[in-house]
């Protein structure tokens, strides 16, 4: 099982959850990103993940590897949706195992930063009032309107 | 200097702007912040460079990386994972 | 539904994260503890949490209302189990969301800070070797060996 | 200085020590403080005090808590949770 995988269908947290764990791990801290409805003030309808999958990857991997590096823990996995995702569904899972807390604590939140601003991963909102858009490192797509 | 063949490959907000998604063209761009610089004019990207990300044959690289013919080079405009 | 709950039967973390999926809600974090297989050098076979839950559940629940109050976050819950556990098990869920992810980890973590110092929970281990004993703020338990 | 008829529980390794969970007793005692340091020492608590908590008719206090006839109180030995 890699580390970190590209999924073109929902993500189980559950079973990600369960593969992690470990007899020797106490500690287990996972984060999970939701579609929510609404990004600076417009209303969120869906939305659309566009994935270069080769170094989506390759780059999830040196992150996991960097993070394994840097805290004390044992196990990591990052899970990324691509494709089309409805308002409530996850579209992004980390989680990390270690024999104790503030590492791990550390290490998802290391490894969900950099999964943010290193994968080639972008979004595509589609809002209420008809606009769509690429959404750029967090902020609105400065282009949505152009689209709408 | 003289002309490279390069395949260009655009991704999200670069597909649209430049029409396509991939391309086969010459270039005399010594690097890929050049060749980024040349079609940025192009198609009017409107992302700072230091914003985009940059891959030649798979690897990404940094905008002094040299480029070669028969380079296979993806445009990464800015990435919103998570 | 509480938001801090000590429960006799087995942590459902997936329905517990379900329960607070919210769409105003981009980010969720949670820490579950599990009962680990060692504790300072020695094998542990089970472990029985005591509980006074008349305190534990005010306690928590003051917990809870500070980080909302400190940190930037709609919705935490947080359960403990009481009596045996088995290797593997759930001992503590805490999940939490926000609409930002750096509010959700330091809250999360927080709360588990909190509910380890402060909650009226004591932590019995039965090890390899025969003895058993209380652990004392994670430390293993000095009287440990006089009941072995 | 007048005893007062108090309640006293313990709980986990301090019930172990004290060889009951509840007992009703008479104490000079003015504050939780001296009511633990005299229960520490009849039953051989090791903890220092500050590793403990106490709690009186369900709320926790602190060891100058003032103890009144009639009062539940609570000793904790140190927690571990999670």
């Amino acid at each position: 099982m890699s580390a970190v995988c590209i999924a073109a269908t929902p993500i189980d947290g559950q079973a990600l959850t369960q593969a992690l764990r470990d007899p020797y791990c106490g500690g287990f801290v996972s984060f999970e990103g939701w579609v929510r409805n609404h990004n600076e003030g417009e209303r969120v309808l869906r939305l659309e993940y566009e994935v270069y999958t080769p170094i989506a990857v390759s780059e999830g991997e040196k992150i996991i590897a960097e993070a394994k590096q840097r805290f004390a823990i044992d196990g990591a996995r990052c899970v990324h949706r691509e494709g089309m995702l409805a308002l409530g569904d996850m579209a992004v899972w980390v989680g990390v195992t270690a024999a104790h807390r503030g590492p791990a604590f550390d290490a998802c939140q290391y490894i969900i930063d950099n999964v943010k601003t290193r994968l080639p991963i972008w979004k595509k909102e589609s809002y209420e009032n008809g606009d769509s858009g690429w959404v750029n490192c967090e902020q609105p797509a400065a282009h949505g309107h152009a689209h709408g | 200097m003289t002309d490279k063949t390069l395949t260009v490959r655009y991704f999200a907000l670069f597909r649209d702007l430049a029409g396509t998604a991939e391309t086969a063209l010459t270039s005399p761009a010594e690097t890929t912040g050049e060749l980024f610089d040349a079609l940025a004019t192009q198609w009017s990207f409107a992302e700072p460079r230091t914003h985009c990300k940059v891959a030649v044959n798979d690897e990404l690289v940094d905008w002094q990386h040299p480029l070669s013919s028969g380079d296979i080079v993806l445009l990464f405009p800015p990435v919103a994972g998570g």
